[in-house]
């Protein structure tokens, strides 16, 4: 069975989750993942969406975590406060794991969604944080979703959106930040960890047809790629519900 | 603070009631969903300029009032539109251009500043934003701040918890209230003494109105006087916190209204390509907002597909599925 | 027509509600004022329970703030947190005004609802602040309510639970209290202000048949009564629509 | 936390696990309404002493433990039950008698604490009691504080309010945050992973219950999966807040259940005879509590009287006047 970069990337991703976890996630393909490790890994793991939606029908894909389609048969509705207050209380914080993306990361998984340039002389503009930089400095093991390209993995964030590892293995706690720092970075080409004494990105896993130099190539620093294992191809039955089930308009996976 | 017990009033002098230039206000809403857009369209037609917004997440209408030219600074967590917008077009190109003034925060940074103008204490804690560049890189400058006493004298504080059983001990930081003269939400109902009721997701709404000197509700149906004390629990907003309600069937279009309309696909496509372009965004203004009312605004830009949006009843928006 | 003095002092503190007031009250003869206020005086006034409860329907009279029939018909339910920020909120405090009583009062209006000894050796205990403390610290103007006797108006507080005016015009400044002290004592005998300067309590009005001279020797400190003026009999309709629509069942009045 | 998807188990599994010597806790509810009874009668039979009880106004709840001799420590904002007690009885005796001791806040504090505990922070800041003795006036010494470390370290902090562009600013007061071992609440309907469902006013439930390690919830209803899905934005707690569901009919008599049935009048003039003499007391505990199981009790302190309060769908109450 044939399968997409976006597709290997989803169940990664998916594998992830195990069944106590409250997973926060945004849309996109971070939401596909969630779904399709309900669908396939975890089916008691809870899906919670930003806007405040717990546990939603999700009869059709939302664009956005606004969307209504996160209302209709949820269990809860929560404001804003009540949603991120959920990870930042230790009792429900530490059974969250966010799903987020980015548009850069460094070597130590710290985030930029905010602009590229001098804070008063913006070069390029993003969204902003949203709920990412409380997700990351509340939620210990997040697991970060983007796609390897030169202009998203670089050495120097023009802007710290969103907390990763900071610096080394000391600076979370120097920074006083309870949480522990990201744990995985899933991408279109493989699966990143963190160097458990540096706390530098290293490449743990490669999908199927992919050079690890390639990868080297394409991420704007050194990054470690000798410890790296592959992957084994997604299951048939896998991408069979990814596809079935997740996302059947085919309105994110194309 | 408007104790009558008859609210309702145009939305022209609502508007022109209540938001004034220099104004600070914000808005209802959460990217695509439940923006007050008939009355940010309002806003665009009365040329009220050099307003303060502070929002958490809201897409559509705060991307609008910029490319009108409205927002003279913003103070945000999130501009974006989901899948229609990973930023917010009009607010992207006017950032670039230093035409508004941005402070970033984060979401529960700003739904905490509402809280607290809600509740009426000067900050709230949080452990959010320790270590990153949200605490150390202000938008508004400390000069700034001092000169204009509207804003929030430092952008957040960081202390030790004065509680803490070690020494030193750990950091909070401080985010700075949100009283602003003026947030504008829309409801699904609300009757003439101001109770309000939301369907669905309610994001920061209640905080902002309650923080706000002024709030004016819109929304799509007025309810008969005690029709809504059936269920007090699916009212969020007292009589007493509300100044002005405002009937406007459609109100939030182009965004969803959750259980009454869905967002609206072809116009935000539509909307990417204008956007883009301010003298493509300067005309849509001009032929779509200044010579139109409301209702007019809606049949030019949705017309007859205004009955592919509707809501199912089942499940409060439009089945795409079903409609295949 | 007869009356109580209980009748003629829940007329009393009614006599002070006005349309636009948000009337915070207890149960008991605080929630009789409030009911009669809305009957009589003020028809467009809010009453607002502690419990969380707005513009309950009040088909009958609970016996507690958190009765279910206040729940009942009500416009707005709020938790307590909502409650209180409501008066600790400017726009929304200025228009409250709260109805409160206590075990003891002294001359400056400051209220003990707590207990009676030190603190640590406790001689009678009562039920504590309650909101009562809360409501004294954010809204100016509270009507205090109590019946005269010695054990209750007392020269000095083994408690201070609620700040009056503390003890003169500037204490509740120095104290940062940001509302105004208390405007009114309600009792059974008549109705007491507080000096503008000296903001000390003094008999402002007395309820036909009562002699001042009789307040002073039921009050446990000085109480100037020399500016003091008799109050006219309510009125018959007055009381016919207190019996009659606001405790058709004597549960409170009797 | 308990992360499992069916949560239903027995009062006593459910207070034996939960519930141990020297723990600090919570009951939701106020004054007569929705105070976890069932849960509060287990306590005292299972003999669980040197508790540490935080509670705004939960009377009933509150004075039965104390009289049974459960409760060491009582934080509290208020203990009385409304008409039938201005103060609770056995509360009022322990207090002079000195076995217990007391820790005054106002009503909002104690609010504002549980909500700090559930928004995972250290204090929340409030205006409320600047000059007053709840401030000045400790019930745990400075001392006792610091050798009790699940304390909070001090009772309240002034301090300036750091933002203010004043020198010196105002001041604010600092309540510390609880977070109780167990929270337990009482509601109308649960279902078996947790998602829980109160009618009526919720009072400080919520943030009680989310700001506990553990929460029990004992329900008159079990709803069945994907019920309770229908109108979420009547149901307050989430599946992952809650460890235990315990389905208990008449679980908050003699308090009130909205919707439910009243508060039994009859028991509380009862009540209120048994509790001023403490023997009396003792006998009502060993009769009415050590000797029977729930159900025998509402049979022994109601029987046939349960008609008489059972609520009239309409009003959510007993009504009092239909009666006559």
């Amino acid at each position: 069975m044939n399968y997409s970069p976006r597709e290997i990337m989803v169940l990664a991703a998916a594998r992830q989750i195990k069944n106590k976890d409250i997973v926060l996630c945004g849309t996109g393909l971070s939401m596909l993942a969630a779904v399709a490790a309900k669908h396939i890994y975890a089916p008691e793991s809870t899906i919670f969406f930003e806007s405040g939606a717990i546990d939603s029908g999700l009869a059709e894909l939302p664009l956005a975590v606004a969307d209504s389609r996160v209302m209709y048969k949820a269990a809860n509705f929560c404001s804003l406060v009540e949603t991120f207050s959920f990870m930042q209380n230790k009792k429900t914080g530490t059974n969250i794991v966010g799903i987020i993306g980015a548009a850069q990361i460094d070597p130590y998984g710290n985030l930029n969604s905010t602009m590229i340039g001098s804070y008063d002389h913006t070069k390029v503009r993003f969204a902003g944080s949203g709920g990412a930089c409380d997700l990351s400095c509340f939620v210990g093991s997040n697991i970060i979703f983007m796609e390897v390209t030169k202009q998203k993995f670089v050495k120097k964030l023009s802007y710290l959106t969103s907390p990763g590892w900071i610096q080394d293995d000391t600076s979370r706690d120097q920074s006083k930040i309870a949480a522990k720092g990201p744990s995985i970075v899933v991408t279109d080409m493989g699966i990143m960890g963190f160097d458990k004494k540096s706390k530098k990105m290293f490449l743990k896993e490669y999908y199927p047809g992919i050079n690890p130099e390639d990868i080297q190539k394409k991420v704007g620093f050194d990054i470690d790629i000798s410890r790296a294992v592959p992957l084994s191809e997604p299951k048939n039955g896998e991408l069979k519900i990814l596809r079935e089930k997740t996302d059947p308009e085919k309105l994110i996976l194309d | 603070m408007n104790t009558g017990k008859n609210k309702v009033i145009s939305l022209s002098q609502a508007i022109g009631r209540y938001v004034t230039k220099n104004c600070h206000i914000s808005i209802g809403g959460f990217t695509i969903s439940r923006n007050p857009m008939a009355a940010v369209h309002e806003i665009i037609r009365q040329k009220i300029k050099n307003l303060h917004i502070y929002a958490h997440s809201n897409g559509q209408g705060l991307d609008e009032l910029i490319g009108a030219g409205c927002i003279s600074k913003a103070e945000i967590a999130y501009a974006g539109n989901g899948r229609f917008a990973p930023t917010c077009i009009c607010f992207k190109r006017h950032s670039i251009e230093n035409k508004i003034m941005v402070e970033d925060y984060t979401n529960f940074q700003m739904a905490l500043r509402f809280m607290a103008g809600a509740m009426g204490v000067p900050f709230l804690p949080t452990y959010s934003s320790l270590g990153t560049d949200i605490i150390k890189k202000w938008g508004f400058n400390p000069n700034l701040r001092k000169k204009d006493t509207k804003l929030a004298s430092q952008k957040a504080i960081i202390m030790e918890n004065p509680f803490a059983r070690t020494d030193p001990g750990e950091k909070v930081v401080l985010v700075p209230a949100i009283n602003p003269d003026v947030t504008i939400i829309h409801a699904q109902t609300a009757d003439a003494t101001g109770t309000t009721r939301m369907d669905g997701l309610t994001f920061c709404d209640v905080d902002q109105a309650k923080a706000a000197r002024h709030t004016i509700v819109t929304c799509e149906k007025i309810a008969a006087p005690g029709e809504l004390s059936q269920s007090p629990q699916n009212n969020q907003l007292p009589s007493f916190c509300v100044d002005a309600v405002v009937h406007l069937p459609f109100g939030a279009y182009p965004t969803a209204c959750y259980g009454q309309y869905d967002y609206d696909v072809q116009f935000f496509n539509w909307y990417k390509k204008i956007a883009a372009d301010q003298s493509k965004f300067d005309s849509f203004i001009k032929e779509y907002i200044m010579s139109t009312d409301h209702s007019q605004f809606i049949e030019k830009a949705c017309g007859p597909g205004i009955s592919q949006i509707l809501a199912d009843p089942e499940t409060g928006y439009s089945n795409r599925t079903k409609k295949k």
